[in-house]
């Protein structure tokens, strides 16, 4: 599996670390109430289809990335850095 | 009256040849990270530019002159060998003991590096003044094309024998083909 | 037999018989030609087998090679090369190939079919692991490890192109002379030793001159190019996503100390092109496992490239036309053909040899070699002396790389088999035979025809040039199992017959997968290569459906089998993971302290003394130096993380419970980090050098973690705090000074003078060393008044020794992981063995650190209900109280006078040491509303080191609870 | 019909003409007392255990494909009970006993072999973890043994001790844990189930629940709409996507998990060992290949396939820990879809609609869990009631925080565990 890094170009799998669900990029307030943190912290839509998801380039640039993924293919159609993703 | 010895992370390891691939440990006195702050870039850069005669390079791009070489070294960051004073418009930290620091060259030294990185190093890719934050085995590294045939590789000092050995190792294998 | 005399030949041994053989052919060429026929005995029923094909599908002769901690099982002697010295054993025989014990199996025959195992072995309940199942483990397997640790080298190695042609047949070779002369980057590797496939095995023209030449030609050509990377005994193993490919090269040459045997290579390709040709199959006929029945195709390799001829007299059975290409073949080379046996009557064959059509092999005869067979035909039966039986079912067309990632092939009926289904592998595209294209003129078109498109896709300009070859027509007529009495085998290494599957769809194991689990059909090394479509074809005819209907299996990497020891290259011994050593390493080595690991790092367990004859006795003494003295520790691989920017200050917040904004310059604080889930994810000291300028400490097991959760805190959670992160562990070295004595050892190397007032607990600042610019942090880990001074790493070895020599004269000295673990008991200091990722701040008595004025990392989530209940497992102290001292970790806590039951379980201890300072046992651990518990005696009961003691619940801080000795 | 060797003998004489189908193929009726979603392990072991224990044969289960055709039929075979927190001890512990009796229960042989397993730690701080977890292993009435480095050197003299990466230390032996023949477990319940007169429904896809007034009323099916009292959700990594025709939305994410298993050999591997340090485990079949596995691939996947890099590190750890292995050849490599939970530990519960019921999240350990998991899952589906020994695998746990079972330490991150 390669993954595009929006700096360094394809890379290989090896040198990221995978996160989870780029739901984490919309933390909840602190006073959103249990089922707000509960459905951040736990419970995924876990799509079997196109997901977005949080890649750390860990051996490589040190970047956060967004990756638009799909999860029965492997096909990989979007990167972005996460610190530039519009929230 | 005391006083302290220096000791680089390679001593005892380098150099060394094997077959047609020649190892040697790059010294540098000084090397400084540099991590511009939020829309900063562009001033450090400047700033570099004033101080040492070297801008901050494009990311996957290392520049040199005869004072000081400044290589991408990550997201929002680069490592400067030289002084720089940078107040306010970067992060700087100090990283001149951070890093062992590797050339290795020679006749297939491309077919060596083959066995270690996972990282298109073909000539026609990777070519000189290129850098990359990539893995040498299960090691964190930078590497960057210093000649045809020469590259230079910075990884922790901590793990200075372990790179050593692996590139050794492949080295041999290499010449025993 | 040798069809002509070789220029030369080396000696090999086959079970200790010597034989000659010419450098570089297959084994199974030699032996053949030798005349040896009984090479191995099958899986299950240990039946007499030979060579059955010429190459990496073999399913009948495999042997080990080689002796001792070389020998390797399960060696395909089809693949395998003859060289000077070569040892070669059959396997899978006892007491000996010719008269193997274990062929008993083959008589029970009848009541050992398909899943009979499952049926019975379950009375008495006991004999299965005693009785059965050592009998059935020692009966199955096929070759056998050395049990030695492998001593030869292997690689790994990393390959990136345009193109990866697989395969080097008429179609790869006409792909890589099209994209190579495009300008392509291309990979063009082949299993062979030689490319060309089957050019260098049919006898054919290409472009008017022989195959091999033309192949020749072409090679050169292409090794010729700067732009074409040729690499034979290279097979494609496996396709994975975003274009990676898997290959296995056994790599050229003798076996020679230093020398690899194997790479694994990663390939990358920006496209691919897959021409890996097909493969023979098999006709089920009863008994048509002999040695001396094969694939035809195989019959015309060992003639036409090997110069061998497998057998005096040779028979050939088949439903299509390759079955009459052999028999030309043959009496081309001067070998006797005994008759043509072809299933189909309407083909019209010439030749000076008896032709039967519409007939079929129906018996075979002879015990370890085939002696007879008996045909069957319009005419009534026949009997046929033959040494030899070349069977041809038709071909398969190579598609397994197709379908690893999840693709399933398509059935074509006029070939009578599956063909790649386009697109099942992102960037691959087939040609040539693989694609069901089986005339040498086909192959060469597709290969330079599709070439050509991946080439224009790729932005280049190509030209298709093809030349000209034989070009007749396939025709087969499908024929899978022969009517007739006997076992017809279908997968000849796991010993299915056709009954089996039968028996599997009478069962209602009728889904392929289910057959194919019931039988083992397809599970044995070859994968089902040359028995899966027969196999289906038959379940389809037991369960009345179509063979596109029946489905196959499912095709997963690799597409041969593939040694760990190449996959693992690099990792045996220490290559695993990175070794990293402090600056101090070698001093410390140098005065004997065992290393141990901690994580990657290597740090002193302890410093032996002359004299110590325990590691306690070592330990208790540098316990002393640091309450008594002063001790002298490398901290350095604790990690060090430096914060730099406006937003700094909010970001500490943001990851500390605790608050960091309102630390003063130049003073340090212990931190808590909490994962966003609410437990203890670290802690640490964090420092502030400048108003906008801190650095972090974190434990050495989650340095790597903690800079991960920062970088995603700064990049993914808040990227609006305008901060920076660097880590500064490699830079600098770092010693605790630790012990009353701390302060006099640091004024004896600095070159200014500290006092306490300038210094008090907690205080940071720039010192310097001999001249060295240095960091020094009154901070303690061991509750003395304590120090860390850290130097620039070059310095690190020279200041380590300076500290322990100086210290050595204050009566103190170095100490290791041991010590410093005593002393933080002793303190009541977590690590990681109490905060193992299911502890809360409230859990170690910590949530008042939580502050409340602030968001933070895991304060939500720290604040549900079950993680602050009053019932939880909390942090205590525990003394031994009664007469056992000894406390261990990882015993459990239970009321006295409760049975040591988990209904009953109270808590466990997580560290334990002996204090040579209180001059008892200690324990941390976790205890039930253990806060509120102090003073209760419990017992501490360890199962497993069979120890009960009893303990009083104190408070965790042993000694020196005020905590006077650090801050004073 | 019942199997014995004697009639393996007379079958053997008559030509194996008399073997009858292991199960039926019926065609759905129009209506079931319960109706299990999913044909693997858990959902044929729960409706064998609806039928045996609570006399509840209008069952049907239904299965998109071929039964057994998930992770039951695709795991590395290991069979224990070396749990230590509470919730999981005692369900592990009530599984493990279930095993021991299954072969004389089913009438099956599913070759469960308790040829022991070791798990190594290479540190004082893993040993004295382990001895945590063997203490509450017989605590809870199981079997655990303590090896130092020697104990572990006689039972597994083929490990390199000398130069291994992480020297070895000892390792937590667990006599009673060991493999089975994971096919022949679908295989056996499917029987057991079929004979107490369960549908076993394959090829039959549920592409809908329906549900009215908060009742579960039935589901759609690519075979038509069956009727349902009773409604079980039992399909590991899909859990999502069905539970979603429900309005649910899990604490699950589907991970891809790979396995492997190396050509025949003579006996080598007697045990089963665990490399915690490498993420590796071993195991030799009866049929002689050397069945191997390591840790997820990382990443969300419904691929059932998956990467080099960790099939590269399976192998690393294989030859850093027992170099003896490098001339063995691997096979075949698969892939499993495995529901990752954020604590690791499995769900079986009530859910908000009446009448529906959910056993998923049992991450990679589901196979040694199959015979508690239908226990307890059928106990919950007859009665109503948590079965004691699975009380604790609540959903809402992971929301109040509340007896989480986070075996690893390793926290909310579902790819953790």
């Amino acid at each position: 599996m390669r993954i595009t890094c929006p700096n360094c170009g394809e890379r290989d799998r090896r040198e990221f670390y995978y996160q989870g669900d780029a739901l984490a990029l919309t933390r909840p307030a602190p006073d959103a109430g249990p089922h707000a943190w509960d459905d951040y912290l736990h419970n995924r839509d876990n799509p079997a289809g196109d997901t977005q998801d949080l890649w750390f380039h860990e051996a490589g640039c040190g970047a956060w990335i967004v990756v638009n993924r799909n999860t029965v293919t492997h096909a990989i159609d979007d990167t972005r850095l996460a610190a530039t993703v519009k929230r | 009256m005391v006083k302290l010895l220096s000791r680089s992370p390679c001593a005892d390891l380098l150099p060394c040849t094997v077959g047609t691939i020649t190892m040697s440990e790059v010294l540098l006195d000084r090397v400084m990270s540099v991590a511009p702050f939020a829309g900063q870039a562009k001033p450090t850069s400047a700033a570099l530019k004033d101080q040492i005669g070297l801008g901050l390079s494009a990311p996957g791009r290392a520049v040199s002159n005869r004072r000081a070489r400044v290589v991408w070294a990550g997201q929002r960051m680069w490592l400067v060998a030289a002084d720089v004073s940078l107040d306010g418009l970067a992060a700087v930290t100090d990283q001149s003991d951070a890093w062992a620091i590797l050339r290795i060259e020679g006749e297939g030294v491309e077919d060596v590096l083959a066995r270690l990185v996972p990282i298109d190093l073909r000539a026609s890719t990777f070519k000189g003044g290129h850098t990359a934050r990539t893995m040498l085995g299960h090691m964190s590294v930078g590497i960057t094309r210093v000649g045809a045939q020469a590259f230079e590789f910075m990884a922790m000092r901590s793990m200075a024998a372990t790179l050593v050995h692996d590139l050794q190792v492949a080295a041999e294998n290499i010449a025993a083909r | 037999m040798r069809l002509q005399d070789p220029q030369s030949t080396v000696s090999f041994t086959f079970d200790g018989r010597r034989y000659r053989g010419v450098p570089g052919e297959p084994v199974a060429a030699a032996l053949l030609a030798a005349g040896v026929r009984l090479v191995a005995r099958s899986f299950k029923y240990h039946r007499p087998r030979g060579i059955m094909s010429a190459g990496s599908e073999e399913q009948n002769a495999l042997v080990t090679v080689g002796r001792g901690p070389q020998a390797e099982p399960n060696v395909r002697a089809t693949v395998l090369e003859v060289s000077e010295g070569l040892e070669v054993f059959s396997q899978n025989a006892w007491p000996s190939l010719k008269h193997d014990a274990m062929a008993v199996n083959d008589l029970m025959s009848p009541f050992l079919g398909a899943g009979f195992y499952y049926k019975t072995f379950m009375w008495p309940k006991p004999f299965w692991e005693k009785l059965y199942e050592p009998v059935i483990r020692r009966a199955a397997g096929l070759g056998g490890l050395s049990g030695k640790a492998n001593q030869d080298r292997y690689e790994k190695a990393f390959a990136f192109c345009d193109v990866l042609i697989i395969g080097a047949g008429p179609a790869g070779l006409m792909a890589a002379l099209t994209a190579g002369r495009a300008g392509a980057d291309v990979i063009l590797a082949d299993e062979d030793t030689a490319m060309g496939g089957r050019l260098l095995r049919e006898v054919e023209d290409v472009d008017g001159q022989p195959g091999p030449d033309w192949a020749a030609e072409t090679i050169a050509a292409l090794s010729a190019m700067d732009n074409v990377r040729l690499m034979t005994r290279t097979t494609v193993t496996g396709a994975y996503d975003q274009g990676t490919y898997g290959a296995l090269e056994r790599i050229a040459g003798l076996r020679r100390a230093g020398k690899p045997l194997e790479c694994f290579w990663r390939i990358v390709a920006k496209r691919s092109i897959l021409c890996a040709g097909a493969l023979e199959r098999p006709i089920a006929f009863p008994n048509n496992d002999r040695p001396g029945i094969m694939m035809a195709s195989a019959v015309r390799s060992y003639v036409n490239r090997w110069g061998v001829a497998p057998g005096k007299a040779v028979t050939i059975f088949g439903n299509n036309d390759d079955a009459h290409r052999t028999a030309r073949d043959l009496v081309a080379a001067g070998v006797k053909v005994a008759a043509l046996v072809d299933c189909r009557d309407d083909v019209q064959v010439d030749g000076d040899f008896p032709v039967y059509t519409g007939a079929q092999v129906v018996a075979t005869k002879g015990r370890r070699a085939l002696e007879r067979i008996t045909i069957s035909h319009a005419g009534g039966t026949r009997d046929i002396r033959t040494d030899c039986l070349a069977m041809s079912g038709g071909w398969n067309p190579t598609v397994h790389l197709t379908c690893q990632m999840n693709g399933r092939p398509t059935w074509q009926a006029d070939i009578a088999s599956f063909v790649p289904t386009p697109g099942n592998v992102p960037g691959m595209v087939t040609a040539g035979a693989c694609n069901g294209a089986f005339s040498t003129a086909a192959c060469l078109k597709e290969g330079a025809e599709v070439a050509a498109e991946v080439a224009t896709g790729l932005g280049l300009k190509p030209k298709v040039t093809v030349p000209s070859a034989d070009d007749s027509a396939y025709r087969i007529s499908p024929l899978w199992a022969v009517p007739g009495q006997g076992r017809k085998w279908i997968d000849f290494q796991n010993d299915v017959h056709v009954k089996d599957i039968k028996l599997a769809a009478q069962e209602n194991f009728r889904s392929v997968e289910h057959m194919k689990r019931y039988t083992t059909q397809g599970m044995a090394p070859d994968q089902g290569k040359s028995s899966n479509v027969v196999a289906l074809a038959v379940l389809a005819d037991a369960t009345g459906r179509g063979i596109p209907e029946t489905g196959t299996t499912t095709f997963r990497p690799p597409f041969v089998p593939v040694s760990i020891a190449a996959m693992g290259a690099g990792s045996q011994g220490k290559g695993f993971a990175p070794e990293r050593l402090t600056t101090s390493h070698c001093a410390s080595v140098a005065r004997g302290a065992p290393m141990i690991e901690a994580g990657l790092w290597y740090r002193p367990s302890y410093f032996p003394q002359q004299g110590e004859t325990h590691w306690r006795q070592s330990c208790d003494r540098e316990v002393r130096y640091v309450r008594n003295a002063v001790g002298v520790c490398d901290v350095s691989t604790l990690g060090k993380i430096d914060i730099q920017g406006p937003g700094a200050a909010a970001l500490l917040d943001f990851v500390y419970t605790n608050t960091f904004s309102t630390l003063k310059v130049g003073r340090t604080r212990y931190g808590l980090m909490l994962r966003e889930d609410g437990h203890v994810m670290d802690d640490g000291t964090t420092a502030r050098l400048g108003e906008q300028h801190y650095v972090m400490t974190t434990t050495t097991a989650a340095a790597a973690q903690v800079m991960r959760h920062l970088e995603f805190t700064l990049q993914v959670l808040r990227p609006d705090l305008n901060a920076r992160i660097m880590s500064v562990t490699e830079q600098w070295a770092q010693f605790a000074v630790a012990g009353p004595r701390s302060r006099d050892l640091l004024n004896s190397v600095l070159d200014d003078q500290i006092v306490d007032a300038d210094w008090p607990f907690m205080a940071c600042g720039a010192v310097d060393v001999a001249g060295v610019q240095g960091r020094l942090f009154r901070i303690s880990f061991s509750g003395e008044h304590a120090y860390e001074l850290a130097v620039p790493a070059r310095y690190g070895d020279s200041l380590f020794r300076l500290l322990t020599a100086q210290a050595e004269s204050y009566g103190g000295g170095a100490y290791g992981m041991e010590a410093l673990n005593v002393l933080r008991i002793e303190k009541g200091f977590t690590t990681h063995a109490e905060i193992h990722g299911r502890t809360t701040a409230f859990d170690i008595g910590m949530d008042r650190m939580i502050s409340r004025k602030k968001d933070c990392i895991g304060r939500t989530a720290a604040a549900r209900p079950g993680l602050i209940d009053d019932d939880r497992e909390q942090l205590v102290g525990l003394k031994a109280v009664g007469a056992v001292k000894q406390l261990t970790a990882g015993a459990h806590l239970f009321a006295q006078d409760a049975a040591p039951e988990r209904v009953n379980g109270q808590g466990y201890t997580t560290s334990v040491a002996y204090s040579p300072t209180l001059q008892t046992g200690l324990a941390l651990g976790f205890l039930k509303r253990g806060s509120a518990r102090h003073g209760e005696v419990l017992r501490m009961v360890d199962h497993l080191r069979q120890i009960e003691a009893m303990v009083e619940v104190c408070d965790p801080v042993f000694f020196d609870p005020e905590g006077g000795r650090a801050r004073g | 019909m019942r199997y014995s060797g004697f009639r393996v003998i007379k079958e053997g004489f008559f030509g194996q003409k008399g073997w009858k189908p292991v199960w039926r193929d019926p065609d759905p009726k129009p209506e079931y007392d319960a109706v299990i979603i999913g044909g693997g392990g858990h959902g044929l072991a729960t409706a064998y255990y609806l039928a045996k224990e609570h006399g509840l044969t209008n069952v049907a289960v239904l299965e998109k494909g071929y039964i057994g055709g998930g992770n039951v039929g695709r795991n590395t075979t290991i069979v224990r009970a070396n749990y230590f927190l509470p919730g999981n001890s005692e369900f592990y512990s009530h599984s493990l006993k279930l095993w021991e009796g299954m072969e004389q229960d089913l009438n099956y042989n599913v070759m469960h072999s308790q040829r022991g397993l070791i798990n190594l730690f290479h540190s004082d701080g893993q040993r004295d973890a382990f001895a945590r977890r063997g203490n509450a292993m017989i605590n809870q009435g199981d079997d655990a043994v303590l090896l130092d480095t020697d104990g572990v050197r006689k039972i597994l003299p083929y490990l390199d001790f000398e130069n291994g990466r992480f020297p070895i230390y000892g390792g937590l032996y667990h006599p009673r844990g060991g493999t089975a023949r994971h096919d022949a477990v679908a295989w056996g319940y499917a029987r057991g189930a079929d004979q107490r007169g369960v549908d076993i429904i394959q090829n039959c896809e549920v592409t809908g629940i329906d549900i009215e007034g908060g009742v579960v009323k039935g589901v759609q099916t690519t075979r038509g709409a069956i009727k349902a009292k009773k409604v079980g959700i039992v399909v590991a990594g899909r859990s999502g996507q069905v539970a979603q025709m429900a309005g649910m939305r899990l604490p699950i994410e589907s991970h891809v998990l790979q396995a492997f298993v190396t050509e025949g050999l003579k006996p080598i591997i007697d045990h089963v060992v665990s490399f915690g340090m490498g993420h590796f485990y071993i195991s030799q079949s009866d049929k002689g290949g050397l069945v191997f596995g390591g840790d997820l691939d990382f990443y969300s996947s419904y691929a059932a396939r998956g990467n080099l890099p960790m099939k590269e590190h399976v192998m690393d750890a294989a030859m850093t820990l027992m170099p003896m292995i490098g001339k063995a050849r691997v096979l075949r490599s698969w892939g499993g879809i495995m529901d990752m939970t954020p604590d690791g530990s499995p769900i079986i519960d009530k859910t908000a609609t009446d009448g529906l019921f959910i056993d998923c999240g049992w991450c990679y350990g589901g196979f040694k869990a199959v015979p508690g998991s239908g226990f307890s899952f059928a106990h919950l589906m007859a009665t109503g009631r948590h079965h004691e020994p699975a009380a604790g695998f609540r959903l809402n746990r992971f929301r109040d925080g509340v007896g989480l079972m986070d075996e690893e330490g390793t926290g909310s991150q579902h790819n953790l565990h």
